[in-house]
């Protein structure tokens, strides 16, 4: 059983192991310098170029027009659920809700690109059939269960005596809501949101479908780009000789990805740890 | 010299309370189809502890949580009958709960201090509608600590999280926190049951010392609290007030045979 | 009070409005849900005959079926369950029960933490350099399968944790208060008063595996297959064959994902049915979780 | 709650038992003072030491009474009737010491007496006797059994003892002119009824402490006696 | 526990309310007794009809202390030294109505004698009454302030009023034989003696349970009084 | 015909306990570096209940699981001194902890049956030890529930889910289940401080029948619950053992200034 556990410390190495070991090859070819400052990702190219930017920009700009478009929906849906909705009803709903966190991304992106996008058009006729934009809506409803679920069974968590105190000092719903709950509830909401971040951030198949796939060193979601996953599933689809400088590159992409997450969970493991409250 | 304490002038006095702050009038209270409460008729006296004793499922914190109206956030609950607060009709359609439930303030057995710090616990009844005048906070906030007797032992970490505190003073924190907002009554829904005899000696010192100002209506499974700590006491029984008077008439000489019982460890 | 009663009153009205705001945002989040289906539904329909599910993938959209996609998907579940679900409960009933409160047991804590947060195609990425090469497992349903065995590794060890977590503490005091081993306290009360919540937490984590396909497009799963792999049963000894396991292979989610992207709009209707066939198989599984849940939540009161 | 029995069994037996003790101390009181004006009246001064050996006897039931009590009251916080019944015992155990000291006076005034000639035989001396041992004998049955009537008539039973008091007291009185030589031995015999009057005064005592248990209030210091309480 | 001050306010005050209502009850007999000796000595009927009228008070007040002390034990649940006290109370209070009850009898003495001429100067007599009342405060005083010793020595002060009260007997006997006249007022102030005699029992009895409240222990029907306890 | 009750007698006997079931020689207990009982002695009597008092944080509750080393399951205990049950030390490296723990059987603060019936609850000391021989349990379960006064009430319904007893009959059931195994000892961690005024009494009227066969330990934050069940008291005050002696004693005339003002309610 002991090994069991340690089977998650074998993952966790063999992933940054092999990230690094590859990475390593890639680094061998390419400067860290160019790859972390060139503005420009051209490796199909006869004079290819390795500059991360281009990845990192889509990925961003997908990301923070999800993280825009849950967090805030998310927050408000939670606080609905836990402090307004009728508790059969929000027995219904929660369930319904987490269902879109289920369905395939594929499937989403599938939407984004021949559902969202069309719709997006009519409203804004310059918009290209690869944009970040849909994509970054579509990966911001797909993460809203992520975001009001954990959020709200953190509210939920927070013992009724507490929420029944404040009602009894005459505090209005919302009162107790923003006062008292997500105060209280502070720790779980972070990881809630943590976690919507890496989720965003990580999520492939509907940038792939619908941002389009071409490096674009921009912050316009109106834009098709290309984020870091979606570089990587592009260059997988292709037949790949191991050992390539292409091989090596989706590793080094893939670190990059990975230390972005890394930095976003310590960031929300510390500040959970600092507000974690005792009842 | 010596007041009129006779037992026996008592019998006659009991029910003759001369200034009810609270009138229950045929209040009846169902959980879905469960009769919870049968038409209960109570005065609660003015600054006076009024002890709501009882077997388990007997009612009391039913009609205690029907006072402040937060039986209202508990589902399926019908209420019929009437309570006044100072003569008005606290569940007719005008009455406003966030107001109502200002004047009437709640204890709860479980002490329920928010996770914040001591002073920002004392101070939220005033943040809630909208007071954050500095210095009128920080003279509530000495104030009540004052009279809920904690002041001496927290005045120098007033910033500190309220969840650091021992159960007796988060218990007294929650009670300087109702205070905050000064109500006429104070509920209090078995204060101690969760405290060890200490610090339980402190918040039935307090209660005596509250009663000057507030009226205090508790609920306690203790006979031997209610017996300390309150003026008049109601006995109830499978959801009926079987009696009620003063604390010293119902522990000595109560007139229905099944307070005798109750009181006497008589439980059938 | 005149001047508190307004405030009240404003802040009164506030929370009405809130109100409102929460069930539109809620709604919002729902009509997309719907909306995704009735779009799926109506494009898929049409495509959704029996030969669609018996043929294999064709250049032509009005041939092509799944039958290679989701054979293919039942396999790699089959070999994701069996390796991540012992794995996953075990090293969920040994942090909850067993390990000590050393340095080492908080690593593998924060470890596994870190792990659930991981982009699944670094996964893919890490099967693709580890597995595929080194292991020289090659892009097979093997591969595939362990793979997302450790995607779903820490969900399964996650919800292992909080459904032992959730058994009070009272329960493994009354037993050891008999007399019973560590063992038999784990044995007799820990699993099975947890075996809902292990259960639903297993079925969520299939159901995610089932839908995850960038993973799978990193360590190389082929688009367009044409065949099945060996049969795992035979009618010769040993009756039992592996040869299965090492098999190329595709899935439903590859399988729709190719298809979306061709410009045909013919092959976007069968995206759509693919998409639809998708869906239905992970509701149904996200139904038998909620039922499980709920039959167990029921079932066991403290 | 149909039967009013105690849940705490303990309790229950520990009351029980101080009920018993009472009587049988109440009995024992009872035959002292019987045995005492037996000493007296037969003139059998090794009775009267018998007797004055055998307050040792009450004063023990006395402590150990008062003991029970206290540890009832400490260990049970009893209410309602059960604390009167329990403060009235207290009061009681001292009565009824105080009725075996009077037995062990009327004893000592019996020895001093047999050293005399007979004044006179006794006539109402054993009568009173007689009627204050019944005020004892009822006025516990009343206590156990919480009968106000019963302890009503106790009280109203005073007034007979008070008038046979009365009555020897003139008597004595009288013989004590007719002979100074009788003197000492009337003034002694006039103790004696003295004392027969007090226990009858503790028996009422008792009486009105019971009905004070029973219904809450004193009929003690009352001009009248009421008719029913 | 450095300092042992009642957690609970209003039990504390009610344990010194009772503590006073039974220092005033004493003071009062005290006074009804002094009262009625100077009744008596003065031949002054109008003051022993006043006494006898304030005997109220005295009976008010042991129904009064009666309550208090049974609502200490209904309400407070007292354990320890306050449950001893209390009991101890109860018990006291039924000490000092009957001394009041004496004092009432002395004066309804003194109303008859004052009918007749005075029989003699009256010295033992107040004598005893002041070392009677000697004993009460003492014997309260050791109460209040848990004092054995002092409750020890008004155990030991008893044998004084035994001695004076068997003197005025054997003096109103010599009266009376000598001149069969003064048989009836002899009488009288034999019993005024007795009355005396047993109020200083009645002390001796509250001084008595002072140090079963203090100690525990009984020395309640010892053969002879310990040197200290 | 009267006992001798006197309570001068019982000044002289009260150390004297004839034949002590359980010795606890110089028992310190260490939570870290924090020192919960110092240097214990104290001898529990056979076929007597023992009641534990003493203010929160006092070491009762230490020292009630260490006497069936349930304290083992707390990280950071660290014990010295030894505890001798029928004059073998517990603590000892030979004693197998499983036996010990069905010996010293345990009853806590919250019910606690397992999700299981009725039934299976009682009988789950016997299937750990491989009985299943169904005569045998069936016996186990009639005899078991009749001693802890449950059989009447449950005996159409063993196999109904032990979780639709009230909380009452659950610790009973609880008692049922620890008595099952037969052991010696019976340790009760305030096994009342959650129930109502009646099932309270049911328990303690029960402990009162168990003492005839079994001797019980019970921690309680009640005093009066002490007073009442318990025949000898061991008053606790910041880990030390203030005072033991008979209840009556404790109670009514107890030796200690400390031990007077707790039992007085003067905690200072």
């Amino acid at each position: 059983m002991f090994l069991c556990a340690l089977s998650s410390v074998a993952i966790t190495l063999g992933i940054v192991g092999t990230l690094v070991l590859e990475s390593w090859h890639f680094f061998e070819n390419v400067s860290i310098l160019d790859f972390l400052t060139d503005t420009q990702w051209t490796m199909l190219f006869e004079n290819p170029r390795y500059g991360i930017m281009p990845l990192v920009a889509g990925t961003a700009v997908t990301s923070g027009v999800a993280l825009l478009v849950a967090l805030p929906l998310g927050t408000v849906i939670a606080i609905y659920l836990s402090e307004y909705a009728d508790p059969r009803v929000r027995e219904i709903l929660k369930p319904i809700l987490e269902l879109l966190s289920a369905v395939p991304t594929v499937v989403f992106g599938y939407f984004a690109f021949l559902f969202v996008t069309p719709i997006l058009q009519s409203f804004l006729p310059n918009l290209p059939g690869f944009n970040m934009l849909s994509a970054g809506i579509v990966i911001g409803v797909m993460i809203i269960p992520y975001v009001s679920s954990l959020s709200e069974d953190a509210m939920r968590a927070v013992p009724v005596h507490i929420r029944e105190g404040s009602y009894a000092m005459g505090a209005t719903r919302l009162q107790t809501a923003v006062r008292v709950l997500i105060p209280s509830a502070f720790s779980g909401i972070a990881s809630a949101y943590v976690l919507g971040f890496s989720r965003a951030v990580g999520e492939t198949m509907v940038v792939a479908i619908a941002a389009g796939q071409q490096p674009n060193l921009t912050l316009n979601p109106m834009e098709g780009a290309a984020t870091i996953t979606a570089y990587i599933v592009q260059v997988s689809l292709g037949d790949l000789p191991h050992g390539t400088i292409a091989y090596q590159s989706i590793f080094a992409a893939g670190l990059t990805l990975m230390v972005m997450t890394l930095v976003f969970n310590i960031a929300g493991y510390l500040l959970r740890k600092r507000c974690r409250e005792i009842y | 010299m010596v007041e009129a304490a006779g037992v026996k002038p008592a019998v006659e006095n009991r029910s003759q309370i001369t200034n009810p702050i609270i009138q229950v009038l045929d209040l009846s209270v169902y959980y879905g189809v469960t009769r919870a409460l049968r038409s209960i008729n109570l005065e609660i006296p003015e600054k006076k502890v009024t002890a709501l004793i009882g077997p388990s499922g007997c009612g009391k914190t039913t009609l205690l949580r029907s006072l402040n109206r937060m039986n209202d956030l508990i589902q399926n609950v019908r209420t019929m009958g009437s309570i006044k607060l100072d003569g008005k009709d606290i569940y007719a359609p005008s009455t406003d709960v966030i107001n109502l439930r200002r004047r009437v303030g709640m204890i709860f057995q479980k002490w329920n201090p928010f996770p914040k710090s001591i002073y920002e616990n004392v101070v939220y009844g005033l943040r809630i509608v909208g007071i954050n005048n500095r210095s009128q906070l920080d003279e509530t906030v000495e104030k009540n600590l004052k009279r809920a007797a904690l002041w001496d032992e927290v005045k120098d970490n007033l910033h500190k999280s309220a969840s650091d505190l021992s159960g007796g003073q988060q218990q007294r924190l929650c009670i300087a926190r109702a205070l905050a907002v000064e109500p006429e009554v104070l509920l209090m829904d078995e204060p101690c049951s969760a405290l060890d005899p200490i610090s339980t000696a402190k918040i039935e010192e307090l209660i005596h010392e509250l009663k000057e100002s507030f009226t205090i209506v508790i609920v306690t499974h203790n006979m031997q609290q209610a017996a300390r700590v309150s003026d008049y006491t109601a006995f109830f029984y499978l959801g009926e007030l079987v009696e009620f008077g003063e604390t010293s008439k119902i522990f000595t000489a109560p007139d229905k045979q099944q307070t005798e019982d109750y009181i006497t460890g008589r439980f059938g | 009070m005149e001047d508190i009663e307004i405030r009240v009153a404003r802040r009164k009205r506030m929370d009405g409005i809130f109100a409102i705001l929460g069930l539109v945002s809620t709604f919002v989040g729902m009509l997309t849900l719907a909306a995704l289906i009735v779009d799926l539904a109506i494009a898929g329909s049409e495509r959704l005959t029996q030969t669609f599910f018996t043929s294999f993938p064709s250049r032509f959209p009005d041939q092509a079926g799944i039958l290679s996609a989701w054979v293919g998907t039942t396999l790699v579940m089959l070999v994701t369950a069996a390796s991540a679900v012992p794995l996953g409960v075990a090293a969920g009933v040994y942090l909850e029960e067993y390990a000590p409160g050393n340095w080492l047991t908080a690593l593998i804590e924060i470890n596994i933490a870190n792990l659930a947060g991981v982009p699944s195609i670094v996964y893919g990425l890490m099967a693709l350099g580890l597995f595929v090469y080194q292991f020289r497992l090659g892009q097979s349903i093997l591969s595939a399968g362990l793979t997302l065995a450790l995607l779903i590794l820490p969900i399964v060890i996650v919800a292992t944790r909080e459904s032992v977590r959730a058994v009070p503490g009272s329960m493994r005091e009354a037993a050891y208060a008999l007399g019973a081993t560590k063992w038999q306290t784990v044995r007799d009360h820990v699993l099975p008063y947890s075996t809902g919540g292990i259960l639903t937490g297993v079925i969520i984590a299939l159901s995610r595996a089932i839908g995850e396909t960038a993973p799978l497009i990193t360590i190389g799963a082929l688009t367009f297959i044409a065949f099945l792999p060996g049969p795992p049963l035979g009618a010769e000894f040993p009756f039992v064959s592996f040869e299965w396991l090492m098999s190329p292979f595709t899935v439903m989610p590859i399988q729709m994902f190719n298809w979306t992207s061709r410009p045909q709009h013919a092959f976007h209707l069968n995206a759509a049915a693919a998409g639809l066939v998708l869906m239905v198989m992970t509701l149904i599984m996200n139904g038998i979780a909620i039922y499980l849940r709920y039959r167990f939540r029921k079932r066991i009161r403290w | 709650m149909p039967h009013a029995e105690h849940t705490d069994k303990k309790y229950e037996e520990e009351l029980k038992k101080l009920r018993e003790d009472i009587l049988y101390m109440g009995g024992l009181v009872e035959d002292q003072i019987q045995k005492a004006v037996k000493s007296l009246v037969d003139r059998d001064s090794p009775l009267a030491e018998t007797i004055i050996q055998r307050d040792q006897e009450v004063n023990r039931l006395d402590i150990e009474i008062d003991d029970l009590c206290i540890r009832l009251l400490a260990l049970h916080q009893p209410a309602g009737k059960d604390l009167r019944f329990i403060t009235t015992a207290l009061k009681i155990t001292t009565d009824l010491e105080r009725i075996g000291d009077m037995a062990v006076n009327i004893c000592e005034r019996a020895l001093e007496l047999n050293l005399e000639p007979q004044l006179k035989p006794y006539i109402d001396i054993p009568r009173m006797a007689q009627i204050a041992q019944w005020m004892i004998r009822e006025s516990l049955d009343a206590f156990v059994r919480k009968d106000t009537d019963l302890a009503l008539k106790v009280c109203k039973d005073d007034r007979q003892v008070d008038d046979l008091n009365s009555q020897v007291f003139r008597e004595t009185i009288s013989f004590m002119i007719e002979d100074p030589h009788t003197i000492n031995r009337a003034m002694k015999i006039t103790f004696v009824s003295k004392y027969l009057e007090r226990i009858a005064d503790h028996a009422t005592n008792i009486a009105e402490m019971v009905i004070f248990m029973v219904k809450g209030k004193s009929i003690r210091h009352l001009k009248e006696l009421p008719q029913s309480v």
